[in-house]
C-alpha cells in the first residue's frame, strides 16, 4: 500500500516538474519580459540602458537552463516566487482568487447540471418531439452566443430592468447568481447533446429491454440503468473542460466584477508576470491531474469490468 | 505428455494449463493438456460453469493462461503477444458461445465477415472459400451456413439468435484454419440447420483438413462429430476417450450421468 | 421526472432524416451562393470607412446597415463567412486529426501508452490557451498555420480524452477481442471497429465546438493570430460590436445569427451522420 | 385462455416479417414453440409485452386474459410485465446490466413489485438461484463474471421469481448442458404445477418438447405451419415442413436411436 | 449600495464609485493602479493644480533647489496618519524609502541618492542633477504612508480624507471618513470603490441605480445614460495622445514629405468625431494645449486632407500609377502596426488604412500583443498606432525623453537627430519652470515641424454620475484625484 502511494506520489511529482519545465521554457519563448511592467515606462522616464540593467539584473539573460534551475531551487524550497507587478508572494495572491473562482465554477456547474440533465435527458427520451428540437435549438444558441453577450443580457434583464440582483462583485449569494448563471448557460449546450447523444446509444441496449421486460418503471430503467450507462462521455468532457472553466471564464470576471484566478492570470501572461503565470500553471496542473485521475476512477466505478480487468493486469 | 492425450502429429497440443479469474478462490481451468491431430475433431462436454470456454478463450490468447503451453505446430503461442503473435493468428479460430457479443453491433454482417480474409486470409489458399471477390466470397460464406445472401446488408440486431449463431461460424471457417475452436456453435440453430451445419464442419474437416475443438453440450451432436472426447468437471480433465466408447459401460459416473439424462 | 407522462420503449413520434438533411444542403447551397454572389458583385468595398456614414440603420444601399466605421454590414457578413467558416474547419478538423488517434491509441493500448499520452493531456490542459497563442504568435508570426495550430493545441484534448473513454469501455467487449483474434492489426481494429463506436460522441462535440472556435478565432486574431483587421470576420465582428450592445445591438446579431446558423447547420448534418452511425435508430415503417 | 394471439403480424420498413399468426395458450399450459431458425418465433414473443425493437411494428390483436395487448397504455403494459408475464430472452447476456451485479438485479426486480423485506428479497433470490443450480455466492458477481449457462440459468432464475401467470422462455436452455437443462426445466414444470401458470416455450431441442410440452406449433418463414397437441404433431405431422423437423433431430448413440416416442415417467 | 438598505439608514452618506480598473493589492508604493491614492486614502507631497496643470503643494508645503540636485522639502504641519499619528520628517523619509525600496520604477525615476530628515524639513539629495524631482513626486507610486503598519499591501494607513475599512481584491473597497483630516474632514460618512472593467457593464451599473458614479462608462451608451432624468457626464481631456509613431529607419518614412503626406492623411476630426463620439480633442502636437508648455500652432502651420497629402507625395517624387502611388516603379505600401489594448488604436489604424487606400497607398495592419516590446524588437514596420502620456506629472521631461531621446525607452521611431537631443538634454539640467516650458516647447514644435511623429488625438476622460445626489465632482485632467474631501451628496 504504502509503495503503491509512493509511486503515485513520484509520478505526480515526476509529472508536475515535467509541466513546470515545459512551461518555464514555453513562458519564456513569448515575446516580451516584465521589464517594461516593472519600470512601468508608460508613465516614468526609463532609458535603454536602465531597461537593459534590469534586465541583466532580474536573470533574464542568462541562459534558460540556469533560470530553471534557479527557478527549481526555489520550487523545491516551496518558494514559487513574488509577482512582478504587485511584489505579492504568488501562491498567496492565487489561493486568495482561488475561492472566488471555485464558487463560481460550482455555481456555473450547479446550473449546468439543472439545465443539462433534464434537457438532455428529456430529447433522448423524447426523441424527435418539440422537446428535442427546442433542447438543439438552445444549446445551439448556447454554443454560438459569446459569454459576454450572454451576461450583458442577463445584466439588462435581471440588474436593471426587472429585478435587482447584484450585477457586480463577490457579496455573498446574490452576487453568484448571475455570472454562475452566464457561465452555467454557456456551457451546457455541450452537455446537453452529449448527454442525448450518449443516452440514446444507453436506451437501444439489450439490458434497458430486459429492466422493461422485467416491469421496471422507464423512471427507473432511466436513472438506475441508462443514466449511469451513458456517463462515462459526459464525464470525460467535464473533466476537459473544467481546467478551461476555471482560467477561461475572464470574460465572466471582468464583466461582473468577480475577483477570480481568471483575471489574475491574463493579467499577469499580459505584463509576463512570470511567477505568477508559473504558479497558476503549477495549480491547474494539480487540479487537472486530480481531476481527470477522478475521471479515469469514475470509469472504474461506472464500469467494473474494466476496474476487475486492471487488478488482473496488476497481478 | 501423457501418451493418452496425443494425437499423431497434432495440430495443436495444450499442455498444463491454468488460468485462474482475478477474486476467484479457484482456478476456472486447471491443469488442462490434449492436443488434437489435423483433420481431428476433440469433443469436450461438461457441465454449465466447468471451465470450457475459459479454456477456448484461452487458446486464442483473448485471455492469457497462468501457466501451460499452447503449441501450435511447434510455436509455444502462450507466451507470444502482439506482432509475434498474429503471424499464428491465422491458424486459430473461434465461434463465441454468445454470437451476439461476437458481432460489432455498428458493423454490418458483411464487414464483420470479411475481417479475417482481409487480415489473414490474402496470403492463403483457400480451397473451399477461394476469393473471387468480396461479394461473392461473402455470398458463399453464407450460402455455407444456410443464410440467405441479404442478411449480409443488416447489422447483428436485425438478425435472429440462430441467424448470428451461423454468422459467426461462417467467419471463423472462412479462412479454412488449422483448428477451430467451437463454443457451443449451434446451440441455437432449428435441427435442420443444425445438421446442416455440422454436416458442413464435418465435410470441411474430412475435405481440408481442419482440426475441432468441439464444445457442446449437445452429446448427440457430439457424438456426431467427435472421433475423440473429453469430458471437464471443475476446471479439470475428468475423463477422456473415443467417441464409440461413450456408451462403454467403464466410463466415469459423471458421463454417465451427462449421458443418462440425455 | 415522474409526473411526465414517458412514452413506452422507443414510441416516437414520426422522425424523417430526409428533411433535415435537404434543409442542411439547402441551408449550405445558400451560404455558398451568397458568398460566390459577394464575390462576383461586390457593391462594398468590406474594408472601406466612411466616417460620416457609420452606424446607418438599413437603407436599399446598406441593406444591414453599417457599422461602426461605416462599412457595409452585409458585404462584411458575406465575405467574413468565406473566412470564418473556413479557418475554423480547417482548425477543428487538424484538432480531429490529431484527437482522435491520440485517444484510440491510448485507450486501445492501456498500460503505459495511455499513460504517457493523458498525462501529456493534461499538461496540455494546465495551460491558458492564451498563453499557447501568445507564444506561437510570437514564435511563429501570424498566419493561419499558426491559428490552427494554436486552436489544435487548445482543442484536441478534449477529442482525444473523449474518444478513450468511449474506447475504453468497448474494448472490454467480446467483438473486440475476436477482431484481435482474427489478426486485425491495432489501426484496423480502431478504425474498422472501434471509430464507429466513437462517431457519435464526437460529431456531437464537433458540431457545438464549431461556435467556440469561430469565437476563439475572433479573440485569437485580437493578439495578432487568425485574420488581421480589416479582413471581415464574424467573431470579429462580434467583439467589435461589444460597444454597441445598447445604442445597435442588431450589429451583434447580425454575425450572431450568421454563427447560430452555421453552427445549427453542423449540428444537423452532425445529427443526421450521428443517425446514420446509430444502427439501432428508430425509423416507423 | 390466457393468452391469444389473432392474426398478429410483425412488419419491417420493407418487409413483413410475421405474417397473420395466429397462437393460443391456455391457462397452466406448457405450449412449445418450434420451428426454423429466423422464422420469427422470437419476434412473436416479444411482440406479446410490446417489447419489439423499434424499428418493427406489430398489428393484429394479443389477447391476455380477454383484454388486447396492442391497445393497452404504457403504463398498464408496465404493471403487466415482469408480474404477471416475464421474459426469458435468447441473449442471456443482455438480460442483465453490466455494471449491476446479479443480487442487485434481484433485489431491484422483487422491490419494485412490491416486495419490502431486504431480508426476504435476499432470502428469496438466494433460494432462486439455488432452485436452478446455482451458488448463492454469485450473487455477488456482475454479470460478465459468469460463464453462459450461469448467466442463462440465472436469467431464468428471476423470471421465475415472482410467479407469473404467463412465462415465455426463448431458447432458454441453449447454454446449458444436459444436466443442468434437465434440472431447470423439471423446476419450471414444477413451478407450473404449483401456480398454474402458463408457459410459452421456444425450443429447438426436440426433447424438452416431448417431454413437457402438452401443445405444439411450428413456424418457418414467419407463419405457423401446424399447431396442435403434442402427441397430434410427433406422431403424425402434417406439414411437410414439421414432417422434416422431427426427422432432423440428433440421436444419440445406439441407446436411443429408436428412442423418438420413448417417454419417459 | 442596495436602494432599500440606503433608504432605511438615510443617516449614512455613501457615495459608490465605480472605477474602470481593478487591482488585488493596494501596495501604494508598487501598484501602479494608484489605487490608494484615488480613492482618498493616500496623498503624494506634491500634486498637481488641476487648473494651471502646475506643481503645487500638497503634503509639502513647499520645496526648493538650486542646483537641481539638493532638494529641500518643508512639510506641513498638522497632518495626521489615519491611525492618528503625525506625519514627520521621519515618516516621510521611511514612506519614500520603501518606495525605492520596493519599486524598482519609483528608485529609477526618482533618482534619489540620500534623504535626511530633520523635524518637518526634509534633505533629498539626488544622482544627479535633476529638475524635474519636484514633479515627479507627484506619481502616486511616492505617497506618504505610515510604513509601522503591519499589513501595507491589504491596509495601507495614509494620510488622505478617508481611510481603508476592507479591501477585496479584485473587486472593492470600503472606505470611511477619517475625521483627522488636516484639510477638514469630508461630509461623506462612507466611500465604495469598486472595480469594473467592463466599460457596457459599468454603464448598466449606473443605470441599475447600483453605484452613483461611474469613471469612463461605455461612451455608446452615453446617449441614454443621458436620457435618464437628473444624469450627468462630464468629460475632460487627458494628457494622454494617440498618436502615429514612424519608423524613421525605413527608407520611405525617412522621406519628410512621405511623413507629411501621411500626417496630412489623418482625418483627426473625423475620428474623434466619431471613433470617440466627441469625446477627446484633436491633437496638432503631443502636449495637451492647455499645458503651460505646450505650443501654440498657426492654424497654417500644417495642411490636410487627401489632397495635400497627395501634393506631398508628388513632392517626394511620388506618382500614382494603375491606382497607387508609385515611386521608381515601386508602390509605396505600409505596415502599421496596432495592438487591441487600447480600443480605439485598431479603429484608428483602419480608418487611416481605408483612407490611405483612396489615394493608392497600400496599407497592411498587424496587430500585436505587447506593443512595446514588438516595437522595440523588430523593426520590420513602418508606422505604428501608439499612446502614451506625454505629461502625466506636468512635465514634458518624461515624454521627451523617453520618445525622442536617443536612449529614450519609447524611441520607437528611431529619432537621433542631434538638435532635438541638445534640447532635451538642455532641458534635463535645467531648473527653473519658466525656461523648462519654453524648452518643452521648442522639442514640440520641432517635433512637429519635422513630423517626427504624428499625433492624433487627445482622448478624453469621461464620468458619469447622479447629478441629484451627487455634489462637487471633479473630474481631473490627471485621472489621479478622484475621492476627494470636498465630494458630497445632496
Ligand atoms: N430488429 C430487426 N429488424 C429487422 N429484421 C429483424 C429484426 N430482428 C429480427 N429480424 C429478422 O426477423 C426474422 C425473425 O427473427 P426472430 O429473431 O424472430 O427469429 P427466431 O425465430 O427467433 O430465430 P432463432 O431461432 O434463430 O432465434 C429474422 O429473419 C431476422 O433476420
Ligand atoms: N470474468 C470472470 N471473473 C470471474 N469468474 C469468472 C469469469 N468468467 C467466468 N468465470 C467463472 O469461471 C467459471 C468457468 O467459466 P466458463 O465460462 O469457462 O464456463 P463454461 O464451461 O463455458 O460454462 P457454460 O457452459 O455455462 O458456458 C465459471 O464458474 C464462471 O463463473
Ligand atoms: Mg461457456
Ligand atoms: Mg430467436
Amino acid at each position: 500500500m504504502f509503495r503503491i502511494l509512493l509511486r503515485k506520489f513520484l509520478e505526480v511529482f515526476v509529472f508536475l516538474l515535467f509541466i513546470m519545465f515545459v512551461s518555464f521554457l514555453f513562458i519564456r519563448l513569448a515575446p516580451g519580459d516584465p521589464v517594461l511592467t516593472i519600470l512601468n515606462v508608460d508613465e516614468l522616464s526609463v532609458s535603454r540602458e536602465q531597461v537593459e540593467a534590469m534586465r541583466e539584473e532580474m536573470g533574464f539573460n542568462d541562459p534558460l537552463l540556469i533560470q530553471f534551475g534557479n527557478w527549481l531551487l526555489d520550487f523545491v524550497r516551496l518558494d514559487f516566487g513574488s509577482s512582478y507587478s504587485t511584489g505579492q508572494p504568488v501562491m498567496q495572491t492565487l489561493l486568495r482568487a482561488l475561492p472566488a473562482t471555485a464558487e463560481l465554477t460550482f455555481g456555473a456547474l450547479l446550473v449546468m447540471l439543472l439545465v443539462a440533465l433534464p434537457l438532455g435527458s428529456l430529447s433522448a427520451v423524447y426523441r424527435g418531439s418539440w422537446i428535442d428540437t427546442l433542447s438543439r435549438m438552445l444549446s445551439i444558441v448556447g454554443a454560438a452566443v459569446p459569454s459576454f453577450w450572454l451576461g450583458l443580457i442577463l445584466i439588462d434583464l435581471f440588474g436593471v430592468r426587472f429585478g435587482s440582483l447584484p450585477t457586480m462583485g463577490r457579496d455573498g449569494f446574490a452576487s453568484l447568481i448571475l455570472p454562475s448563471l452566464t457561465l452555467g448557460l454557456a456551457i451546457s449546450s455541450v452537455y446537453v447533446r452529449l448527454l442525448r447523444s450518449s443516452l440514446l446509444d444507453s436506451l437501444s441496449q439489450e439490458f434497458v429491454r430486459s429492466a422493461r421486460a422485467r416491469g421496471l418503471s422507464e423512471e427507473r430503467i432511466f436513472w438506475l440503468h441508462a443514466l449511469r450507462h451513458s456517463l462515462p462521455p459526459v464525464i470525460t468532457v467535464f473533466g476537459v473542460s473544467l481546467g478551461s472553466l476555471i482560467g477561461g471564464v475572464v470574460v465572466i470576471e471582468v464583466l461582473f466584477a468577480y475577483p477570480g484566478i481568471g483575471k489574475l492570470v491574463v493579467d499577469a501572461i499580459r505584463q509576463r508576470d512570470y511567477p505568477l503565470i508559473q504558479g497558476y500553471i503549477l495549480i491547474m496542473a494539480v487540479v487537472v491531474f486530480v481531476v481527470n485521475t477522478a475521471v479515469d476512477l469514475s470509469y472504474r466505478y461506472l464500469n467494473p469490468e474494466m476496474k476487475l480487468k486492471e487488478k488482473e493486469a496488476h497481478r | 505428455m501423457n501418451r493418452e492425450y496425443t494425437a499423431e502429429s497434432p495440430v495443436i497440443a495444450v499442455d498444463g494449463l491454468v488460468r485462474t479469474y482475478a477474486g476467484a478462490d479457484r482456478p476456472a481451468v486447471n491443469g488442462v493438456s490434449f492436443a488434437i491431430g489435423r483433420g481431428e475433431c476433440l469433443g469436450l462436454v461438461g457441465e454449465s460453469g466447468c471451465g470450457k470456454s475459459t479454456l477456448a478463450r484461452c487458446l486464442l490468447r483473448i485471455e492469457d493462461a497462468d501457466s501451460g503451453s499452447i503449441l501450435l505446430g511447434d510455436t509455444d503461442i502462450a507466451r507470444l503477444n502482439g506482432r509475434k503473435l498474429r503471424p499464428h493468428r491465422r491458424r486459430i479460430q473461434i465461434v463465441f458461445q454468445n454470437p451476439t457479443a461476437a458481432l460489432n453491433p455498428k458493423l454490418k454482417v458483411a464487414d464483420s465477415l470479411i475481417d479475417p480474409y482481409e487480415q489473414l486470409g490474402r496470403d492463403a489458399k483457400l480451397s473451399h472459400f477461394a476469393y473471387t471477390s468480396r461479394y461473392a466470397y461473402i455470398r458463399r460464406l453464407l450460402e455455407a451456413v444456410e443464410l440467405p445472401a441479404e442478411l449480409a446488408g443488416r447489422y447483428p440486431h436485425e438478425l435472429s439468435g440462430g441467424q448470428r449463431q451461423r454468422a459467426t461460424i461462417a467467419r471463423a471457417i472462412g479462412i479454412e484454419p488449422d483448428v477451430v475452436v467451437l463454443d457451443e456453435p449451434t446451440a441455437s440453430l432449428d435441427v435442420i440447420s443444425q445438421g446442416a451445419v455440422l454436416d458442413l464442419l464435418t465435410r470441411l474437416r474430412t475435405s481440408l483438413g481442419l482440426s475441432y475443438l468441439f464444445i457442446s453440450h449437445d452429446l448427440a451432436a457430439v457424438h456426431r462429430m467427435s472421433q475423440r472426447i473429453m469430458v471437464m468437471r471443475g476446471g479439470e480433465i475428468v475423463d477422456r476417450f473415443g467417441a464409440d466408447d461413450l456408451f462403454a459401460e467403464e466410463r466415469q459416473p459423471y458421463t454417465r450421468e451427462l449421458i443418462s439424462i440425455f | 421526472m415522474k409526473s411526465l407522462p414517458l412514452r413506452a420503449p422507443f414510441a416516437p413520434k414520426k422522425k424523417k432524416h430526409g428533411w433535415q438533411a435537404s434543409i442542411a444542403a439547402l441551408f449550405a447551397l445558400l451560404a455558398v451562393a451568397a458568398s460566390a454572389y459577394a464575390f462576383l458583385y461586390l457593391k462594398h468595398d468590406p474594408s472601406l470607412t466612411d466616417l460620416r456614414g457609420r452606424l446607418l440603420g438599413a437603407s436599399a444601399l446598406h441593406p444591414l446597415g453599417t457599422d461602426h466605421l461605416g462599412r457595409d454590414v452585409l458585404t462584411r457578413l458575406l465575405l467574413g463567412g468565406v473566412q470564418t467558416i473556413g479557418y475554423s474547419l480547417l482548425a477543428l478538423g487538424a484538432a480531429l486529426i490529431i484527437g482522435i488517434p491520440f485517444g484510440l491509441l491510448a485507450g486501445y493500448k492501456r498500460g503505459w501508452v495511455d499513460k504517457l499520452f493523458m498525462r501529456i493531456a493534461d499538461g496540455f490542459l494546465a495551460f491558458p490557451d492564451t498563453i499557447v497563442a501568445i507564444v506561437l504568435s510570437g514564435l511563429l508570426g501570424a498566419g493561419i498555420g499558426n491559428l490552427v495550430l494554436a486552436i489544435v493545441i487548445v482543442k484536441w484534448v478534449s477529442y482525444a480524452r473523449l474518444v478513450r473513454s468511449t474506447v475504453l469501455s468497448e474494448s472490454q467487449k467480446d467483438y473486440i477481442r475476436i477482431a484481435r483474434t482474427n489478426g486485425l492489426s491495432d489501426i484496423r481494429i480502431m478504425t474498422k471497429h472501434l471509430l464507429p463506436h466513437i462517431a457519435g460522441h464526437v460529431l456531437v462535440l464537433v458540431s457545438l465546438d464549431l461556435g467556440k472556435i469561430i469565437l476563439l478565432i475572433s479573440s485569437l486574431s485580437y493578439i495578432g493570430l487568425g485574420a488581421q483587421p480589416p479582413t471581415p470576420e464574424w467573431g470579429t465582428m462580434l467583439n467589435d460590436s461589444r460597444p454597441y450592445f445598447q445604442s445597435r445591438p442588431e450589429l451583434m446579431v447580425y454575425p450572431g445569427l450568421a454563427i447560430v446558423s452555421v453552427v445549427l447547420l453542423a449540428n444537423m448534418l452532425g445529427d443526421y451522420l450521428r443517425d446514420r452511425f446509430d444502427v439501432k435508430k428508430e425509423v416507423q415503417p | 385462455m390466457i393468452l391469444s394471439i389473432e392474426e398478429l403480424s410483425i412488419a419491417g420498413r420493407d418487409r413483413t416479417i410475421v405474417d397473420s399468426v395466429s397462437l393460443a395458450v391456455r391457462e397452466g399450459e406448457f405450449m412449445a414453440l418450434v420451428g426454423q431458425s429466423g422464422s420469427g418465433k422470437s419476434l412473436l414473443s416479444q411482440a406479446v409485452g410490446r417489447l419489439l425493437p423499434p424499428n418493427l411494428h406489430a398489428s393484429g390483436r394479443i389477447l391476455f386474459e380477454g383484454s388486447d395487448l396492442l391497445e393497452r397504455g404504457p403504463r398498464e403494459m408496465r404493471a403487466l410485465r415482469g408480474s404477471r408475464i416475464s421474459y426469458i430472452f435468447q441473449d442471456y447476456q443482455g438480460a442483465f446490466t453490466p455494471f449491476r451485479s446479479i443480487g442487485g438485479h434481484f433485489d431491484e426486480y422483487q422491490k419494485v413489485h412490491g416486495e419490502t423485506s431486504k431480508f426476504v428479497r435476499r432470502a428469496k433470490a438466494a433460494e432462486a438461484l439455488e432452485s436452478v443450480g446455482l451458488d448463492a455466492a454469485l450473487l455477488r458477481r456482475y454479470p460478465f463474471q459468469l460463464s453462459g449457462g450461469q448467466l442463462q440459468r440465472a436469467a431464468i432464475a428471476t423470471a421465475l421469481l415472482l410467479s407469473p401467470r404467463l412465462l415465455i422462455a426463448d431458447e432458454a436452455t441453449t447454454a446449458l448442458d444436459s444436466v443442468s437443462a434437465h434440472r431447470v426445466l423439471e423446476l419450471l414444470a414444477r413451478k407450473q404445477a404449483e401456480t398454474g401458470c402458463a408457459i410459452l416455450f421456444i425450443t429447438h431441442d426436440w426433447r424438452h418438447v416431448r417431454r413437457y410440452a402438452n401443445r405444439l406449433s411450428v413456424m418457418q418463414e414467419g407463419r405457423i405451419v401446424e399447431s396442435g397437441g403434442k402427441h397430434r404433431i410427433l406422431d403424425h405431422p402434417q406439414h411437410e415442413y414439421t414432417r422434416k423437423l422431427i426427422e432432423a433431430a440428433p440421436v444419440l448413440g445406439r441407446s436411443l436411436k429408436s428412442g423418438l416416442e420413448e417417454e419417459r415417467p | 449600495a442596495n436602494p432599500a438598505a440606503q433608504a432605511s439608514d438615510a443617516a449614512v452618506k455613501n457615495v459608490h464609485f465605480l472605477y474602470n480598473f481593478s487591482t488585488s493589492s493596494l501596495d501604494p508604493h508598487v501598484d501602479s493602479s494608484y489605487v490608494p491614492l484615488r480613492a482618498g486614502i493616500t496623498e503624494t507631497l506634491v500634486r498637481l493644480d488641476e487648473d494651471n496643470l502646475t506643481v503645487a503643494p500638497w503634503l509639502a508645503e513647499s520645496w526648493n533647489s538650486e542646483d537641481g540636485q539638493h532638494w529641500t522639502i518643508d512639510l506641513r504641519d498638522n497632518v495626521t496618519f489615519q491611525n492618528g499619528k503625525p506625519l514627520t520628517g521621519d515618516s516621510v523619509k521611511a514612506s519614500l524609502e520603501r518606495a525605492l525600496k520596493e519599486s524598482a520604477a519609483i528608485q529609477n525615476a526618482l533618482k534619489i541618492d540620500t534623504i535626511e530628515a530633520e523635524g518637518d524639513k526634509l534633505e533629498i539629495t539626488t544622482t544627479q542633477p535633476f529638475p524635474e524631482f519636484a514633479s515627479e513626486l507627484v506619481n502616486p507610486n511616492t505617497a506618504i504612508i505610515d510604513v509601522s503598519e503591519p499589513d501595507i499591501v491589504n491596509k495601507p494607513v495614509g494620510t488622505g480624507p478617508f481611510k481603508l475599512d476592507s479591501f477585496t481584491p479584485g473587486s472593492k473597497l470600503e472606505l470611511s471618513r477619517y475625521d483627522g483630516y488636516w484639510d477638514g474632514a469630508a461630509p461623506l460618512d462612507t466611500v465604495t470603490f469598486s472595480f469594473n472593467e467592463d466599460a457596457n457593464a459599468r454603464s448598466l451599473a449606473l443605470k441599475s441605480g447600483q453605484v452613483d458614479i461611474v469613471y469612463r462608462p461605455e461612451v455608446e451608451s452615453l446617449e441614454s445614460l443621458k436620457a435618464i432624468d437628473g444624469m450627468v457626464v462630464e468629460s475632460t481631456s487627458t494628457f494622454r495622445v494617440h498618436q502615429l509613431t514612424m519608423n524613421m529607419e525605413r527608407e520611405s518614412i525617412k522621406d519628410l514629405n512621405v511623413r507629411k503626406a501621411l500626417d496630412a492623411l489623418i482625418d483627426r476630426q473625423g475620428i474623434v468625431d466619431t471613433i470617440l463620439l466627441g469625446y477627446g480633442e484633436p491633437a496638432i502636437g503631443p502636449f495637451l494645449p492647455s499645458l503651460p508648455f505646450a505650443p501654440k500652432y498657426g492654424s497654417a502651420a500644417s495642411e490636410s486632407g487627401t489632397d495635400a497629402a497627395v501634393r506631398y507625395l508628388e513632392e517626394a517624387g511620388y506618382k500614382r500609377e494603375n491606382g497607387a502611388m508609385t515611386k521608381n516603379g515601386r508602390p509605396l505600401k505600409l505596415t502599421l502596426l496596432t495592438y487591441s489594448s487600447r480600443a480605439d488604436l485598431p479603429l484608428i489604424a483602419q480608418v487611416f488604412q481605408s483612407d490611405a487606400k483612396q489615394i493608392g497607398i497600400e496599407v497592411e495592419i498587424r496587430q500585436i500583443d505587447t506593443p512595446e516590446e514588438y516595437m522595440a524588437s523588430n523593426r520590420d514596420w513602418d508606422i505604428a498606432t501608439y499612446s502614451n502620456l506625454t505629461a502625466p506629472r506636468g512635465d514634458a521631461g518624461y515624454y521627451l525623453n523617453a520618445t525622442y531621446h536617443p536612449t529614450g525607452s519609447l524611441n520607437f521611431s528611431g529619432a537621433e537627430d542631434p538638435k532635438l537631443t541638445a534640447i532635451i538634454d538642455e532641458l534635463n539640467l535645467t531648473v527653473d519652470p519658466a525656461k523648462r516650458a519654453e524648452l518643452a516647447e521648442r522639442a514640440a514644435n520641432y517635433v512637429h515641424d519635422n513630423v517626427m511623429n504624428s499625433f492624433v488625438l487627445h482622448p478624453g476622460t469621461i464620468v458619469a454620475y447622479d447629478g441629484r445626489k451627487i455634489k462637487n465632482w471633479v473630474t481631473t485632467r490627471s485621472e489621479y484625484y478622484m475621492i476627494t474631501n470636498k465630494l458630497d451628496v445632496m
